[in-house]
């Protein structure tokens, strides 16, 4: 078993994890960081499986940077609504 | 929802995770081309380093469309805020002594290490987007000290520097249309145009990062 | 190619001209962005006339972007699927710049131009993306585009249904990331062209689970039943342009998606889920009518009345087949509920504008007050009950045809008595207006730009169902 | 584009135009509406014209549109469809004065008669559909336009009227919708043919087919009242009394009964419907119908529920014209066609002048009511006449076709339908004439709007429509047999629907 395939493995673990919990979980919160956990095992499958012979691939090392930054800004966007709501309105916002 | 509920999510995901596992063993090993045909045209590329010529030459469309994501979640935060515009700045709240001085001394050292990521992605790890994330810090950690306000509404000039990356991508996409296609650089040109991209990236998505949390900061209040 | 001609290409600039004045709408700040994206959206508009009529010319063609081509760079693709959508997107987008303009204050509207930009710009470049990495990237920029729309103004109802919507968008978007992981992973490329004759029939494992995944995700964020649950509340309590533009254009992108997964990626696996799938459009049409009927509501009507038409998309799966009449009625389908959905979501916005209210109590005797809205509203109707002539006849026409040549008639029970069902809930609210106007009540003026916006687009739904042809002539121009 | 292929195109203009531009106008501008009504009934008028003397002539009309590949809309005027035209085009002359005089000062009447063009307009594509596709496209039309006129005035009562009609004319939509749709299936794109298109089919299908005439006579069924699909008709009449003129005689309940007459004699040609045993279903249906209507109408104390328990009765006698196989019978429903509309639409111009004058709404309240109208009351003393089937007027003609039609086609069981259904119309039609002219007057009439002027007894665009109506009644009883009639015209279709028979 080459380390690529075991970060892919890792990566599937994460994954369903965190998918259990978007679907199960009810705060706000932690749905969030179940959706990080979801985003973040399939990126490390995506690394992992492309270099699961040892070799090396920019693609999807590319392709992973692109989805963190992305990743990065959906979730700052969540935990900034999330925040709205848990103030209820009050205040000056 | 109820515990049985649950208990199928868990089990159906678990059975997910089975199902992805074991497709994953039973892949052959890849007779993977892409990455030769990185390395062919990495001379053509205008960088050095492989990942970065994937990120702002041979997939730099990407590229331009994640500046536009991470412009749309400000947007967004501001957006969801009723009365955008009318708010004034909050106060700044004093840090202890200690907390000023390492941001002093840190600061200063954060923006050269920023210059450098910027200049050493090229051929090595780095590039506009660490560069970038290391600017925010810098101004999350000017901000927690309290020597940086929070942004109520920002204005013209603090606009220019959010948008100024995206739209200098822009122009030179637009720009070398001419060329046949979008963003195909010349060749010869090629180094210097990523690197003019990178620059303006650098400075926008620094200021972009460090806007997630201070217009956050600012809307939030403190507890 | 020329430089001068390459420069002039319509592609390219249809991605690019969104992009640019969404960014300069933002410098601009506060009152600068209407004039800008008006002004956009008519080159966009005239850009995809073109793009059309050179398609319609020539047949489909690439774009290498960046010059490399596929594998190594992105393709787009403009073929006549993608450029069909391409027009909807700009038809719908431009009469709905002129509506918002009268909707919006001018503070709302500093963040909504930036917002509608790259939402319009999310649109596009997902239609022409042939990149299934980059095609990720296209439905997160539209995710959060649509979820600032959604949040605009910031009501606590809003921001919640912004919320739940983010959070359904990204769990889709990671279960379509994980499929593209394991694609790549499998076969070592994003690209459609490249990715279509490596998948044969029998796949491994990996390439089902990847299309599981990816459609899986696709039917989430296209609120198909039962995903349809963060729609309504979405799409009801947002601003009425807003809703137009997320009902008429964003869900349509996913669907769009699942159509291309369907028939360039995994033609063999779509072949296995069309039941369900058209199932579950079934349900879609039954469960959304019958709660359209209930609301008491105006925007809730017609948000539910969104979850049942999408079902109409799905009902095409079962029947996708060599004389592709399944697959022009879905795409019939797509633009005609397109355009007369961001009309009825304007005339509802007029009419609560007009009546201050937001019941269907509250529009008793409207008829005589903003006549031109209700004629859109009622044109629109036209078009989403399938009654001819309108594109939405063509659409149920088609459907109805193809099932019966498949002799599955029991599809056809299903889009007759969807049709009968809309149209119960469309004259619910007609019926309403044409009431007498109660003594004590008060109408506010609207401005005329608002009405004719939602006439324009109620009327366009309309006159699709007499050019027909010039639509089945392009989607004939396939990618191959 | 040549004019004969262009000539149908300005018919249905003269009246959707200026439909549309009535819609825009403000309710302030009387004349200018007023103007543009005429103008477009008086222009439609004038088309029709150089119509019926082309067709005379043996030219043709066709205009063809592809909406999709493979299905067009076909428009064509033959002598069928200018029969129907020239119906609905001389009536809506009428009733849009008679409308204009009956709105007088009431609130929407930009709405009323812009959606009243429409109506025309959808009637004269349902007539001049040049196949099934057409048809049905008009046919739909047809409801969208009619509802706002049922509901027009607002009232819970017209709400609720206007609901079941809805429910039962679209319901009535998806069964033709689906039938027109399967045929599309098996035999492609095909226009009306005379003797129908359908014979030439692989007699293996004819199961389907016969679904398929089921689905598209239910379809059509429903706007020509066919019990027990008629539900709609009698609830309809809360509408005012030009709509109501409209439903009855202009454009629904024709729409459906022409539906029946293209369906029978040029989808499947009379020949081959009568091969498949379509047609005796069919002529028992419409024997209900005759005699179920007219025994309800009995029982009808308000006047236009009356008369639309009536229209109910006197519709299926076209249709059991068309299903009598044999060329007298479809002559004697052709010409019933024209001949029910001029005669029903006198009775539905009275009923409003006796509503809008001395707000008389019940057979009750009728005593006296000639002494008071006796324009008005001799007028619908002449259609009810008419109805009943007396010597000389139009009526008379119609049953004694249809009679002739019954012996030759050896269904002596119809000649007892038409006999009782006479002798029901004139149970129901007498007592009404008896109360009006020989009843005293009462001392106070319901509701008098309109005081009588010398020797006016209402207002004259109220009583000209009738008057000039009930004499057309007389007009095509007396001069049956001349070449412009009716019945000369009819049977100019017959000829050419019978492929081996001659008149």
């Amino acid at each position: 078993m080459t380390p690529g395939l075991i970060y892919a493995l890792a990566g599937v673990a994460l994954f369903v994890l965190g998918l259990a919990g978007v679907v199960v979980l009810n705060q706000a919160l932690r749905r969030i960081l179940a959706f990080n956990l979801m985003g973040s095992g399939a990126f490390l499958t995506l690394v992992g499986l492309a270099q699961r012979d040892g070799g090396v691939d920019p693609v999807p090392q590319a392709m992973v940077l692109t989805g963190i930054v992305v990743a990065v800004a959906a979730t700052a966007l969540a935990l900034a609504l999330a925040r709205r709501l848990a103030q209820g309105g009050h205040g000056d916002g | 929802m109820n515990t049985a509920v649950r208990l199928g999510v868990i089990l159906s995901a678990l059975a997910l995770g089975a199902a992805l596992a074991s497709a994953i063993l039973d892949l052959p090993m890849p007779g993977r081309e892409l990455p030769g045909a990185v390395v062919a045209n990495l001379a053509d590329s205008g960088v050095a380093h492989p990942v970065t010529a994937v990120l702002l030459n041979f997939r730099g469309y990407d590229t331009l469309l994640e500046v536009a994501v991470l412009l749309l979640a400000l947007l967004g935060i501001w957006a969801a805020s009723p009365g955008q515009g009318g708010a004034v700045a909050s106060a700044v709240y004093p840090a202890g002594p200690v907390l000023q001085t390492l941001a002093r001394l840190a600061v200063p050292l954060m923006i050269l290490t920023a210059g450098y990521l910027l200049w050493a992605g090229a051929h090595r790890p780095g590039g506009a987007f660490q560069a970038g994330a290391v600017l925010a810090a810098a101004a999350v950690l000017l901000h927690l000290a309290g020597l940086l306000p929070a942004w109520a509404s920002p204005g013209f000039l603090l606009r220019l520097g959010l948008v100024g990356g995206l739209l200098a991508f822009l122009a030179v996409a637009a720009a070398v249309l001419g060329q046949g296609a979008l963003l195909r650089y010349p060749a010869d040109h090629a180094g210097a145009l990523i690197l003019l991209i990178e620059a303006g990236l650098t400075i926008s998505l620094g200021l972009i990062l460090a806007g997630l949390f201070l217009v956050l900061a600012h809307r939030g209040g403190r507890p | 190619m020329g430089m001068a001609e390459a420069f002039l290409d319509p592609l390219p600039w249809l991605i690019v001209l969104p992009l640019a004045w969404a960014a300069l709408a933002f410098l601009g700040g506060p009152g600068r962005g209407g004039h800008l994206a008006v002004t956009g959206l008519v080159v966009q508009l005239a850009l995809a006339l073109a793009l059309a009529g050179q398609v319609l010319e020539n047949g489909a063609r690439t774009h290498a972007v960046g010059g490399w081509g596929a594998p190594l760079g992105i393709d787009l693709l403009a073929d006549g699927l993608a450029v069909a959508m391409l027009l909807l997107a700009q038809v719908v987008a431009l009469p709905l710049a002129v509506y918002a303009r009268a909707y919006f204050s001018e503070v709302a509207q500093t963040a909504f131009w930036p917002l509608a930009g790259f939402l319009i710009a999310a649109l596009n470049a997902l239609f022409l993306s042939a990149d299934l990495f980059n095609l990720y990237v296209t439905l997160e920029l539209l995710s959060l585009a649509a979820v600032g729309l959604v949040a605009l103004g910031g009501k606590p109802m809003q921001v919640a249904a912004a919320l739940r919507y983010l959070l359904v968008s990204l769990t889709a978007s990671a279960a379509y990331l994980m499929g593209v992981a394991l694609i790549y992973g499998t076969y070592g490329t994003v690209s459609i062209a490249t990715l279509a004759p490596l998948i044969g029939a029998d796949p491994p494992l990996a390439a089902w689970l990847a299309a599981g995944l990816m459609l899986t995700g696709l039917l989430a964020k296209t609120a198909l039943f039962p995903f349809h649950f963060w729609l309504p509340p979405a799409h009801g309590g947002a601003a009425a342009p807003v809703s137009a533009l997320l009902s008429a254009l964003v869900v349509k992108a996913s669907f769009y998606l699942v159509l291309r997964l369907a028939l360039d990626v995994f033609p063999a696996l779509a072949a296995h889920a069309a039941p369900i799938l058209g199932v579950l459009g079934a349900a879609a049409i039954l469960w959304g009518s019958w709660q359209a009927l209930r609301t008491p509501h105006i925007k809730m009507l017609v948000a539910w009345s969104t979850v049942a038409q999408l079902g109409y998309l799905f009902l095409v799966f079962p029947l996708l087949a060599p004389d592709g009449l399944a697959l022009q009625a879905g795409v019939m389908q797509a633009i005609a509920h397109g355009l007369a959905k961001a009309a009825m979501f304007a005339a509802a916005g007029v009419l609560m504008l007009a009546t201050g209210r937001d019941t269907l109590a509250g529009l008793a005797g409207v008829a005589g007050r903003v006549p031109v809205t209700l004629f859109a509203f009622g044109l629109a109707g036209v078009t989403l009950m399938g009654l001819p002539p309108s594109g939405g006849f063509l659409a149920k026409w088609l459907l109805i045809e193809a099932a019966l040549s498949h002799g599955q008639w029991p599809w056809v029970v299903v889009v007759i008595g969807g049709g009968l069902l809309a149209a119960a809930y469309v004259f619910k609210v007609l019926r309403q207006a044409f009431l007498l106007a109660p003594e004590d009540s008060h109408f506010h003026p609207v401005p005329r730009s608002m009405e004719w916006a939602a006439f324009v687009l109620a009327a366009a739904s309309v006159v699709l169902g007499l050019r027909g042809v010039e639509l089945m002539a392009l989607l004939a121009k396939g990618a191959a | 584009m040549t004019l004969n292929e262009a000539l149908p195109l300005p018919v249905l203009a003269s009246s959707l135009v200026p439909g549309l531009i009535i819609f825009a106008l403000p309710e302030s501008r009387i004349r200018l509406r007023t103007a543009l009504n005429l103008f477009g009934a008086t222009a439609k008028l004038v088309l029709v014209g150089v119509l019926l003397a082309g067709v005379s002539a043996g030219e043709t009309y066709g205009f063809r549109h592809e909406v999709l590949p493979g299905l067009e809309l076909v428009f064509k005027a033959d002598a069928l469809a200018l029969l129907f035209v020239t119906l609905s085009t001389v009536l809506w002359l009428f009733t849009t004065l008679y409308a204009i005089g009956y709105l007088e000062g009431a609130p929407h009447r930009s709405r009323f008669f812009g959606f009243f063009s429409l109506c025309v307009t959808a009637t004269m594509g349902i007539a001049m559909a040049g196949n099934l596709f057409t048809f049905f496209v008009f046919y739909e039309l047809l409801t969208l336009a009619t509802f706002p006129l049922v509901v027009h005035r607002g009232t819970p009562q017209a709400m609720q009227g206007g609901t079941v009609y809805l429910a039962y004319t679209l319901g009535g939509g998806a069964l033709l919708l689906t039938g027109v749709v399967w045929l599309h299936g098996l035999v492609g794109s095909a226009d009306f043919a005379h003797g129908g298109y359908l014979s030439a089919l692989d007699p293996a299908q004819a199961g389907q087919l016969k679904i398929v005439f089921l689905l598209l006579i239910a379809g059509v069924g429903v706007k020509a009242a066919i019990v027990p699909l008629h539900g709609w008709l009698p609830q309809a009449m809360v509408a005012p009394a030009p709509v109501s003129a409209l439903l009855h005689a202009v454009a629904v309940v024709k729409a459906g009964a022409f539906g029946v007459v293209r369906i029978v004699y040029e989808v499947y040609g009379v020949e081959f419907a009568q091969f498949l045993n379509l047609l005796t279903p069919l002529a028992v249906a419409a024997s209900i119908t005759i005699v179920w209507g007219s025994f309800r109408a009995l029982f009808q104390d308000d006047l236009k529920k009356r008369l639309a328990y009536s229209t109910v009765s006197q519709v299926s006698y076209i249709v059991l014209g068309v299903a009598m196989f044999g060329p007298l019978g479809t002559i004697g429903g052709l010409v019933h066609l024209v001949h029910q509309g001029i005669m029903k639409i006198t009775l539905f111009f009275c009923a409003g002048n006796y509503a809008e004058t001395l707000g008389i709404h019940k057979v009750s309240e009728m005593d006296g009511a000639g002494q008071r109208m006796p324009w008005t009351t001799l007028a619908f003393s002449i259609g009810a006449l008419g109805m009943m089937g007396v010597p000389l007027t139009a009526g008379a003609v119609s049953k004694a076709w249809l009679m002739d039609g019954a012996q030759a086609a050896h269904a002596g069981w119809v000649v007892w339908v038409l006999w009782t259904s006479s002798l029901l119309n004139a149970a129901y039609f007498l007592p009404i004439l008896w109360r009006a002219w020989l009843r005293p007057a009462p001392a106070d009439w319901p509701e008098e709007h309109i005081p009588a002027k010398g020797r006016r007894e209402t207002a004259w665009l109220l009583l000209l429509p009738p008057l000039v109506t009930a004499a057309a009644v007389l007009v095509a009883g007396v001069f049956a047999e001349a070449g412009w009639s009716p019945l000369s015209w009819a049977r100019l279709v017959a000829e050419r629907e019978y492929t081996q028979w001659a008149p």
